[in-house]
């Protein structure tokens, strides 16, 4: 029996299914359809249980149309249709399909010839470091390169007089944290109270701001003064002095979270 | 031999040797060119001499050229006598399925999935992406339709695999057997 | 080239080649002999022929030949061409920054980066190294203070580059508008 000699995995769709079965058959593609090739087509169809999913809908679309061609051949000739009927379509897919399994066989040919061809690994060089090429030096460059330094650094120096080898002076900080600190107690000790930004407007530079704020820390560290904000968002105010709870149990609470500390 | 006289600064042939036997693997031209410091078209034509000096000597070597790459190859000839004693990882051939997807995807391309899935009747999303983790096929852009399906191409090292200088040295696609029969308007452009 | 005439089952020589190539490594000449089925005196003739024949004709190849062993590998006159492949020069134009950083430390070598920072005004780590990787300036010692920092001086491929034969030809530099000379040795105690 014929269709015992296929096993399905063999084969990679219904065209190339059918395809060699009308090389077994020897039968031109064109005298297949009513043939005993159908019937050997279904049979395979029927015979495997096992096939996955999309092998059976392929292969159930192969055989609707294989059976349509079939039920058409058994009856009187309709007109003739408008569109290519599925049995000239079939034919001309399996022809297209035809050409490019020969020319498969034929790359293989190649495919086998360059088998025998062997290259090697690439040589393992020890490559010595990097070369550049350096593209634009000039000595005219290289002496701008340099008054061009020299003519930007009297622009850097406080005096413009000077050139930038000249002894230059380096003034002390105008603002110290322990001037701010002093300043700052004074000033909330004796208003009790005090806006944070008001802490900052004796401050003229942002080193200057940067010193109040240190002072400000400081202040807080030692615990000479403290904090409130009653709202998020609202302005924050420095009083002066330790912050002291009001009533007993926080009080406690404090004592213990500093007996815990 | 031709007059490639020897001299103290060496021959041109002898440094495109040097090179492609410490590079092993495929050189670009335009890469040979630069480290040579000279021409494209006298690079072609010393690689022609080389070439054609291997093949009449019937030296162990053969450049294999495809694309814009040049490799310095074993000649097939010799290919037992290499076989025999040191078993080299030869290349693995491909299987039936994924020789006719490279094929339609040769001869077609720049083609969808969905053009080779109708040619070959089944579908081929498996082979497509087993050609393209094995360098023989590669996206070549978008389609310009519904959905921008991806288009393939074959790849240098698909002319590697086949031991051939270009697209065109592909054999041609047979005639289809019956000229007349019946409307093979498409398959016509098959034929590069 | 002698009468090794080609015929249709390739040559000694082209078999010897291609296993050659294909090893890579030293081959043993009693595994080549064995493969090519031939007396160990035959081997000794033929691989001294391809010897010579590669030597005559400056090939690319040459045969490496140590104890029992032989191995193909590439000839020594062809080095700088496959490092040119290898390793193209790179061309780099030098940054504004890296020429001012050169110029400093052109004129008024020997000079610690300290010194050229202090005289360009701002950090040279970057400028300073990528010049040393260039090869245009170099270590040139220790300065003898505290911390010992190094000393820069630029190279002979500086010279080179600039087309000049020493440092005395380096063009002399404009006077500086205010007539004191700048004196490194004092700027560093301007810092305390």
């Amino acid at each position: 029996m014929l269709t015992q000699e296929f096993r399905l995995k063999d084969f990679d769709g219904p065209l190339d299914l059918l395809l060699t079965l009308i090389g077994k058959a020897q039968i031109d593609i064109r005298d297949i359809f009513v043939s005993e090739i159908t019937d050997q087509y279904l049979e395979i169809v029927r015979s495997s249980e096992d096939l996955n999913m999309d092998e059976s809908s392929d292969f159930l679309v192969m055989a609707a149309t294989l059976l349509e061609i079939k039920s058409r051949a058994m009856l009187p000739k309709p007109p003739a249709p408008e569109d290519e009927d599925p049995e000239t379509e079939l034919i001309r897919r399996l022809e297209e399909y035809k050409l490019f399994r020969e020319t498969a066989e034929n790359m293989k040919q190649f495919e086998e010839a360059s088998r025998h061809v062997f290259t090697k690994l690439p040589e393992e060089y020890p490559l010595p470091p990097q070369e550049f090429e350096i593209t634009g030096l000039t000595l005219e460059g290289l002496t701008e390169a340099f008054i061009r330094i020299w003519s930007r650094k009297p622009a850097l120096d406080d005096n413009p007089e000077s050139n930038h080898y000249a002894p230059r002076n380096i003034r002390r900080d105008s603002h110290t944290v322990q001037e701010c600190m002093l300043e700052l107690i004074t000033a909330v000790k004796k208003k009790k109270r005090m806006r944070f930004e008001e802490a900052f407007a004796g401050a003229p530079t942002r080193e200057a701001v940067v010193t109040y704020f240190l002072a400000v820390l400081e202040l807080l560290k030692l615990g000479q003064i403290h904090l409130q904000q009653k709202a998020v968002y609202s302005g924050i105010e420095l009083i002066y002095g330790r912050y002291r709870p009001k009533k007993e149990e926080d009080l406690l609470n404090a004592a213990e979270k500093e007996a815990a500390e | 031999m031709n007059g490639d006289a020897p001299n103290t600064e060496g021959s041109l042939k002898g440094r495109i040797e040097a090179i492609l036997f410490v590079a092993g693997e495929a050189v670009s031209m335009k890469d040979l060119a630069r480290a040579l410091q000279i021409s494209n078209d006298a690079l072609k034509t010393t690689l022609d001499a080389i070439s054609s000096e291997y093949d009449y000597e019937q030296r162990g070597f053969m450049l294999k050229r495809f694309g814009d790459k040049v490799q310095l190859a074993t000649r097939p000839l010799y290919s037992e006598d290499v076989l025999r004693l040191l078993q080299p990882v030869q290349q693995q051939s491909l299987s039936q399925a994924a020789m006719e997807t490279l094929a339609v995807v040769a001869y077609k391309q720049p083609v969808t999935r969905a053009e080779v899935e109708q040619i070959r009747g089944v579908k081929c999303d498996y082979s497509l992406q087993s050609l393209t983790l094995k360098g023989l096929i590669q996206e070549a852009g978008r389609k310009d339709t519904i959905g921008r399906p991806i288009l393939y191409g074959t790849t240098d090292m698909f002319l590697s695999h086949f031991g051939i200088q270009s697209l065109e040295d592909l054999p041609p696609l047979p005639e289809p057997e019956h000229n007349e029969t019946p409307d093979f308007g498409e398959a016509e452009e098959l034929i590069p």
